[in-house]
């Protein structure tokens, strides 16, 4: 990891030269894989993330099949190399509550009872992660759900909030994560409905409030890009 | 009649009894069921505790040993904490490493810890950049009746406050000294029952409730960690309402079954 | 581990002040979780388990299933925090073979027939150690068949007995069971019928046949306890 | 129609091309899907590439770390590849280590790195018998549409071409320099569909096919690595027809997509 | 017919002849089957042997390097036993580790070695806390016909009998020099068949028996190790017969396949 | 390892005395295991092995069951004993890539239609390695296959040929292998089709081309051996 910077924000700029309440560049593009039956690619600053969707299909075997409604499967992971010391392949703890929780964020916008004893496979990797990695995911996965055809409610927008130098901040960089005093990553649908929220470090219950605020503002930008991203897809024109 | 129908059955009885604004063991929404703590009964742990939430019980066991830093800490000490659905918890168990909810209970539990700062890590640096401390925080869950995420915190943290140093035995003192603690989050957890908020959910409530979420707190008030989990969304009043509550809940339970532990440390350590 | 004392026996007191043939201080509750069918808390001087038993329950998947008796599960499982140095959680081989041997010492009295399909799970958990921790296992466990209203032939008890300074000894501590000569531990019914049996170390055959008188009449005593136990819960009250 | 009657279909369909000289996709048996070589795509790898071929994408990073040589070789690096079909790239993704095809994979890009000599190993030590340089290539298939080998041992050696040691972060110089490459080894996939031999086979193709086999040349036009794969035999005369389809196509490959990089290299370490 | 209804002829016809004292292969109850043993036959291994009773086969190596001792026995050399049931041995296998069986094998088997005091694991110690030589007692079960433990134990000691510790491979000394071993452990095994004892049950005779128990004893006499295993109870006077039979037959066993292997042993120590 | 010997070739002979194109010494036994349906013991110069074969049985559970032909399952395992350093026990990715070419190495000449529903199981276990264990493997499995009575279109031979100080050589030592410049395994039918191939180092396309005909001439060699071993077993006579 860097040294810890004297300071992370100056004259109301953070060190990537962006305002506290701006998210990080974003390139989003739609049906990047041909085998998935959705997907998605997305860049937020320095994350770079695959979605992939695939189902509804029936589950094998049949004793894991629920009668009424389909079951839904989130799978994150890290590519060894999306950091900066080598991550050995495969789940471990962190992820597996990442996959749980992105799971929860996205599942109540699914309209489950239309595929009974049928599952929705959500996998996501991270090719390169820089802070946020699974509000990229879900936002990812949000817009290959809807890329593979899977009946939703509407669209889930993810983005993190937290604490630096004792400002409330919009997309935490890892620097800022590393060295900052809270980080909570918060996902909600555009009616305002919060089906993710996690937090670490520490918020007074006033600067939570103006956290949560913070949040509905970024995951409405982030809307706007998942919004345009379907678009253009269906235009037949990258937005890339 | 067959189990399915009678517990298809009890949730249908909780929800009517929940929109009443009532709970099945006569509590209101805001209440605990009663809590025991108990402290130092695994003589072979550094620090040890034993929580009952009701029916819920669960042990914490602490042990402490010297270890490698991670190279980007070098200066400081490491806790590692794990959950273990031990199985005579549950009816369910299957062999095998720690499954989701298992490994989210160890990751709150670690969290709330961490976050709050209650261990100052860099206190537990032995020799900079060689050898620290290793905090290995053990929660078994014995018996499982909802709410484990509240009983392994509050089982966590006294489990800490009773902690000594094993300075003797790894030749690095020659008394055992106590780990220091700084702060004594809580955390609160309550369930949403279709649109009804209440604390301290027992297993059925678990099991009907569409969302859990669970709230840290440390003394000075200030939020030390959130954690919501299950498939059903919250509004922003929702979650607004359950961090006031869990507020004023945790201040409770902190003077009532912590400090009074570590009022007993802290005359301990004035005798010694 | 502590270093070796002198000695283990002197003047024919052990060094926590015990006659050769006296157990260790016990403490047995029964019932004392609610999610499990049985269930029973046993200390042994240092020694501190519970026990619990589900069961008998429908066996899935079915090929695994016995038509006509019940299959018995075994899982002895000893807490990370339960030795001096931590113990890495889930089973290593030592517990694979203790599990195997004390399923093996209570499936005799176990009425099998009677579930057919069926599996019984019985699971103990070490929650602090000081050698004997089997037989601690199997007396709780034996208890906790009967709380759960399993139809069984008799109680099985168990006990160990050992060989520490040359002297045939009840019911080792882990200091003798480091520094004697010899541990075996051994489980019976009732009417004498041997369910357990393993011994490490080194006896002669006058020794062993000593050895075994002795541990008749420990389990004779462990039977009394788990008897006085087990009336103590039907009475609506603890002996604790 | 089930997925299996259109599978039965497609499968014939490309059967009764192949036996008239046609592919689905109008190339001759000989020719390869048009291909895309991107490097230096992840920062936080010391080496990447991601390489389309046709439908099929893989990435492929090199992460760099000081570590212990093996006790047989201990004045030599040390390379360990692994493949991971990442669970986007296939529908019937499991859990678990890599399956066998996935261990295939890695071990024949392995097998293509090493024995061409492509990383001098002993230029890879730091301190004869303690400290040496650990190449870890690192493969993740995230679209599947046929000839894996190919696609993933051209992304490793274009990787490795980008890669730098990454002395600066070690302490073990003032400056990061770039992995000594002395060969640029080509893998040539052929299928064996009835008897016609057709290289760069799409997944469809693959399926059907007897059997497949790679042939990975050198700079020198030498066999650096073979390895048939599936449940078909070959007679003498297709493998010696293998070998000379693939020298010439590895030939352009390394020409048209590797030696490209490899001049970027060198002239970015003139103007170093 | 199927082979279950074989199956269940077989096992009626054996426990009938049983009852009237007699077995399938016309042993007597306390006679063994042909034994045979072979030392030395793998040249990669500091030791090993191969056993035959009857048609059961297992091979035992002996594995030796040098290691770090347990922080609870810094003077001592250490034992690690392996047992694997290879999958060559039996129709029914499944890959994994070794299932309780093959545990319980290899716990006995270690037991034997190791609390008989066959091997002074005090001059295993190469530099106190730092340097010991570890023993890796490997056991193959090649064939199983039953009486898996008295075949691998005594494979064990004939390939510890023929064990060198590899001074000059590892530089600690000039010449090899042979494992020292102190006492000639041997396990004998009976069943219960509906009440009869009949030592060296065939796997046939295993599998209708209620119970088995294994009985080692030393050099001297004396009891080493005893371990029952299986479901069916044991009186106290079938365990004082056993024990006796026990005695008996070991001390057969060790004259005629150890002690030979011994003298060899100490003849050739002669001549260097 | 040994050290580097100055040459591996000296006046056309190899360090153990062998012209280029001589094979190791060779002891095969047929019927080894009575358990096994076949099996099959093979030394080959300093490697010894066993190959057992179980089936065709049917397939539990059914959904791995093949409608029109049986599945041919191989494992190949190392002993942890069988090479100087000892060997974890169990599988590694050398010994799952090996099990898998081996198994498509042998496949092509089972009548696999005969066995709709079932599945042959091939074991081999090593018990002493020095270069070409894949080749002792298959030619032992071979003849095991035979022993089993399984239906074949002919016997699989197999032999590596590689180059070595710069001339083209029949079946590699360690020494060889581990010094020298190339190592292709590979495996044939008597009728000349190819089944197993692979190759390791380098070689040019005349070497290639040399080292093929080498090659046939080393199976056509192991091939007359597993003949003779078979037919000393009708014939109720071994070989050894």
């Amino acid at each position: 990891m860097s040294d810890k910077p004297n300071k992370l924000i100056e004259n109301g700029k953070r060190l990537d030269g962006r305002n506290l309440d701006e998210l990080r560049p974003i390139k989003m593009e739609v049906g990047v894989l041909k085998r998935a039956d959705g997907s998605c690619y997305m860049e937020l600053g320095g994350n770079k993330a695959i979605a992939a969707v695939y189902g509804p299909r029936e589950v094998h075997p049949r004793h894991l099949q629920e009668a009424t409604q389909v079951i839904i499967r989130y799978r994150y992971d890290m590519a060894s190399f999306s950091v900066k010391e080598r991550k050995r392949p495969g789940p471990d703890r962190r992820s597996i509550e990442i996959s749980k929780v992105s799971r929860e964020a996205l599942a109540p916008v699914i309209l489950k009872e239309y595929f009974p004893r049928s599952v929705i496979d959500i996998f996501v990797e991270i090719l390169q992660a820089d802070a946020g990695t699974r509000t990229v995911g879900i936002n990812a996965s949000s817009v290959a759900l809807a890329d593979a055809g899977i009946p939703m409610r509407g669209i889930v927008s993810s983005c993190a909030v937290g604490k630096v130098d004792g400002e409330i901040v919009l997309d935490l960089t890892g620097q800022e994560d590393n060295y900052g005093d809270a980080d909570m990553p918060i996902a909600m649908t555009q009616d305002g409905k919060i089906t993710l929220l996690q937090m670490d470090g520490n918020l007074t219950k006033e600067e939570f409030a103006r956290a949560i605020e913070l949040a509905k503002k970024g995951c409405k930008q982030i809307y706007e890009v998942q919004r345009s991203a379907l678009i253009s897809k269906y235009e037949g024109v990258s937005n890339v | 009649m067959s189990e399915d129908i009678i517990a298809e059955i009890k949730r249908d009885y909780i929800y009517n009894l929940a929109k009443k604004g009532k709970r099945v063991d006569g509590r209101a929404f805001d209440e605990y069921r009663s809590i025991e703590v108990e402290t130092r009964l695994i003589n072979n742990a550094e620090g040890s505790a034993k929580v009952k939430i009701g029916n819920t019980q669960v042990v914490v066991g602490v042990k402490i040993q010297p270890g490698k830093p991670f190279p980007d800490t070098p200066g400081q000490g490491a806790i590692i904490t794990n959950a273990e659905f031990a199985p005579i918890a549950s009816p369910s168990f299957e062999p095998g490493p720690p499954d989701e909810n298992a490994t989210e209970l160890a990751r709150v539990v670690d969290r709330g810890v961490r976050e709050s700062g209650a261990i100052d890590l860099a206190k537990l640096c032995i020799t900079e950049g060689e050898n620290i401390w290793m905090v290995f925080i053990d929660v078994y869950v014995l018996d499982h009746d909802g709410n484990l995420v509240d009983a392994s915190a509050l089982g966590a943290i006294a489990a800490l406050l009773t902690t000594k140093l094993p300075n003797v035995r790894y030749g690095l003192g020659t008394e055992d000294v106590p780990l220091p603690i700084s702060d004594l989050p809580v955390a609160i957890t309550a369930a949403d029952i279709d649109g009804e908020i209440l604390l301290d959910p027992s297993l059925d409530e678990e099991l009907i409730a569409s969302t859990l979420i669970t709230i840290i707190t440390g003394k000075d008030g200030s939020l030390a960690g959130i954690q919501k989990s299950g498939m059903g969304p919250l509004t922003f009043d929702q979650i607004f309402h359950i961090t006031d509550l869990a507020y004023k809940r945790a201040k409770d339970i902190r003077e009532k079954y912590l400090e009074i532990v570590d009022d007993q440390i802290g005359e301990e350590g004035k005798k010694d």
